[in-house]
């Protein structure tokens, strides 16, 4: 049985109070909370075996490769990936997508080419872009979003033509928490000869998913955003994509053979991993893929549905609370964004605040696409396993006495 | 049932500053010109300053859109500006910046603030000083542009 | 009193055994330990205030925010930077040149210039410099090394031209242990308008390092070499060089305003800081700094000065080992790479660790002046402040019997 | 003193292929030319095979450098190579590798090893496997080269 008030008594965070009040930790999807598990997971590699991966004989080193490399092996078959060679772990989501901008762009994408993302993308999907298309003469265009704040696949045939070289977009919305239609878009890509990208770091620590099923070319995501410590993210390409690509950053590790005048490169995945790696932080992410596969991603996708649906009721009662995004639950992530009234979302996150909520108010990086609905910024509500319908109804409360204070106030 | 603290920052003439801002004008031929924006936020300030022959300030303009401290404290910010020359506005930046940095100030320093000495609340909120020192940021970059543009 | 006796109880993974005998760590140039205090600052973060920095007004993001910055703060302090925003937290030391070779590199160097470096560095200084040259049109030059395996300083003025636009080099060597003469060989790189970078990796950990005495325009270093975790690291840069430099990677936090088409730049440290920063790691590095603040740098200094004149003296009782780099304890780091008669280094390393003893055994990425030298594989015990004088003599013995049982064996 | 399976991986006879290996010449005009190196300790293996007209190897060439146990596989290899034909080499090859995971060997793949059993030891010692598989990883690339050509 999936019950977060279990689950909460995993994470340490949650005893804690905020101006006196228990802490209502709603900003999920800006970062999760780590549980216990996770956290031990790195005390025990400081305490045990921590030691430079991949580049000693001594016991320690061995231990340690050893718990890199299986910590891959999870993140790999937590998405699918047919080898852990598909998994590059870099730091976060952002370095993954310019990991895929500088290596495989510069070789690929030419004068008027083109780009494909969407409205809807977050600044890391969208200012690494601008820059291959003002390098290279390359095109950056946009798919829409309909009214509902879902990328419209009415578009895809126009939008996508053959001159495309990569169609990028998000899995699900930061914003509209929309779980857009990424089959569609990659079967249109892929028809066109294009490569298909995903920023997955609102999509894979919420639902199950699957690269093969989804038939991507890369994925994207941040351990952070799914209990596992900042500083961790993963690259996800195809073999024969990754195979063919020039290194990233370089340095230590990456190559095989080095002269003074030119080098070699090391086999898959070494090759992109330039410097020593932060091990410890993978081993955590293979901590927190591990608690998650114990929850059962169905199962959290089923709870951040319920909780969502609960959310979008609630809200809908509010009449001065406007939410972006689809109206079904189940075509969208657990997280709501709002605005309240002409209540600006920073002294509403102040409110709440002092209350013990935490949202995240802003343009979430998404600034374009906020200023395309005319807004500046707003105020998001976001779950995660740990999350009930109790703080819904807090922060629910919560809203309806800030719409009263500043109403009252002025 | 609200903690009282939150009463300190959202004063009455704050929250009436941010609905009914004061000097809410363009000036099309200012002197000085000041564009404030924290990207973290969005929020934006635009003030004008239209000099009069002895260097004092004769009018301001203020347009905006933001949070209430960063927009009342433009608003409050335009009430103190008439008639105050530049090294005068300059003094003031200092000490409204060595309030929120919860610094003691001088007698002197107080007087200078007038009006936005209401803002003193802010400074138990870090992370909103600079929603309200956007103005004097923007303030402070105009006025560079004007003496380097005088030079 | 600089006690490392007592410092060893600070060190958790200090107390384990390895094949039954107790851990003897000489393994420090590659990765350090890390002391309790660095462990307990990330328990803390995450059981505290883990939250997303800089991007929300609820009191957690504002309580990791303000940890984050005093972090970049004591990183500042550390090494003398002027500015908190002269320094920017990346991955590793890696990471940190490969920023520069990009970002800095791309509109400083045309062909026909010149960046020169030594014979002695690291994959990480040179790889990515060759990149820049065979981009750019480019030259790379190399400054040479003594018998004594230091960079010639005699080779300065030739080396160097006007054409030589960056001058970056390797301040302690992480193969022979010397202490380069970098004030000497920034002097001249200054003399002809070149800026000048340190690869600071082996030397910020363990010597007092001053940038504004060193006057150097680039500084990286890491931080798992210095008991924070690994995943955390620092590129310093002069600020006036940094603020004409063009951002490296592109998204979230390093943007002030963007638009579908393009996008302008946050102010430093966070234009070059591109989506969600390990602030936690950034934190521990703080920690750090504490703890070695708390020895005192030149303490440290003095410790491994005194460790790597003993362990040099006891090599030098040992007819078949060969040791690398200068005769002289004071102008070098504690380290020592060595090759102990015809025992492969790896046979080597296999020996020592049976009897609990971790060194490195390798190229330690620095394969061509490995080449140069005739050498394939080198053996390094490299030394930090828990180290004893009785785990030299350990050492010794054990290289004693290594080079019986390898002799008796064949 | 020492502790016993460290005897178990530096056996006698490994030392002995490791200070004179077997085979240690070159062939210039080989079928098949297989070259193998490790970037992470810089250990390399060449190993040269002459094939007689039914396929089967006819002679062997060998020369490398690095530790014992990449070096004595390969002096230990080049003693079973002998009078197999390619295809007998691919099989010896997987039994090799199987015996280095640590897995249960039939009595045939036993056979097949010969000489190279005695490298059984070093699968206590997981960070060396790497160095035993080098000599076989440039074996079975340099045969699908062959191979490769001949189409
Ligand atoms: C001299 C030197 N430079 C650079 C590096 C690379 O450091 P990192 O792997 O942390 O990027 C190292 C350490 O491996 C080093 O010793
Ligand atoms: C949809 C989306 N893409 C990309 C990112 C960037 O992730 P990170 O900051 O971990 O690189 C985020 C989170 O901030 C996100 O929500």
């Amino acid at each position: 049985m999936f019950d977060p008030k279990a689950i909460r008594k995993d994470f340490p965070i949650l005893a804690r109070t905020v101006h006196g009040k228990p802490l209502v930790y709603l900003d999920n999807a800006a970062t999760s909370q780590k549980p216990r598990q996770v956290i031990q997971t790195l005390v025990e590699c400081y305490e045990m075996y921590n030691s430079n991966v991949h580049r000693g004989v001594h016991t320690l080193s061995m231990e340690a490769t050893e718990r890199y490399e299986t910590a891959r092996q999870k993140a790999a078959d937590f998405i699918k990936s047919p080898a852990p060679e598909g998994v590059i772990f870099v730091r976060n989501t952002t370095e993954a997508i310019n990991l895929v901008a500088s290596a495989w762009a510069t070789d690929n994408v030419g004068r008027g080419d083109e780009i494909v993302v969407s409205e809807m993308e977050h600044h890391s999907n969208l200012v690494p872009w601008q820059k291959v298309a003002a390098q290279k003469g390359a095109h950056l265009k946009l798919l829409p979003a309909t009214d509902d704040g879902v990328i419209d696949v009415t578009a895809l045939d126009t939008v996508i033509t053959p001159r495309t070289k990569l169609v990028s977009v998000v899995h699900v919305s930061n914003v509209t928490g929309a779980v857009n239609p990424v089959k569609e878009i990659g079967r249109r890509a892929h028809q066109v000869g294009a490569l298909f990208m995903l920023d997955g770091a609102q999509s894979v620590p919420h639902m199950p998913v699957d690269v093969q099923d989804l038939d991507c070319d890369f994925l994207a995501f941040s351990g952070h955003k799914m209990m596992a410590p900042p500083g961790i993210g993963v690259l996800y390409a195809r073999l024969s994509v990754l195979e063919k690509m020039e290194p990233f950053l370089r340095g230590g590790e990456m190559v095989r053979e080095v002269w003074y005048d030119h080098a070699t490169w090391n086999d898959l995945p070494n090759k992109f991993e330039a410097g020593t790696p932060n091990f410890t932080d993978a081993v955590a992410l293979g901590a927190a893929i591990d608690y998650l596969n114990a929850l059962g991603m169905d199962a959290v996708r089923q709870h951040e549905v319920e909780l969502g649906a609960y959310a979008l009721k609630a809200f809908a009662q509010l009449e001065e609370v406007d939410v972006l995004g689809p109206k079904d639950a189940r075509q969208r992530a657990g997280l709501v964004t709002f605005t309240a009234g002409d209540i600006h979302p920073h002294d509403l996150g102040t409110f709440l605040d002092h209350e013990g909520i935490a949202i995240r108010t802003g343009h979430h990086c998404v600034m374009p696409y906020h200023r395309k609905l005319g807004l500046v910024a707003t105020g998001r509500a976001s779950f995660y396993v740990y999350n009930t319908n109790d703080e819904v109804d807090l922060l629910v409360q919560s809203l309806k006495n800030a719409l009263a204070y500043f109403a009252h106030a002025s | 049932m609200l903690p009282n603290d939150l009463d300190e920052l959202y004063k009455e003439v704050i929250l009436d500053h941010y609905r009914n801002p004061r000097n809410a004008q363009r000036l099309d031929d200012a002197h000085v010109k000041a564009h404030g924006f924290n990207p973290f936020c969005g929020d934006e300030v635009d003030l004008q300053l239209r000099l009069n022959g002895d260097g004092a300030i004769r009018e301001v303009g203020f347009q905006g859109r933001g949070c209430s401290i960063s927009q009342a404290s433009a608003s409050l910010l335009t009430e103190e500006l008439k008639g105050k020359t530049l090294a005068q506005t300059e003094a003031l930046r200092q000490a409204f910046r060595r309030m929120m940095m919860g610094e003691r100030l001088t007698d002197e320093e107080r007087e200078s603030l007038g009006g936005l000495e209401v803002l003193a609340g802010v400074r138990q909120f870090p992370v909103r000083i600079k929603c309200a020192l956007l103005v004097f940021s923007a303030l402070e970059d105009g006025i560079k542009e004007h003496r380097g543009r005088k030079r």
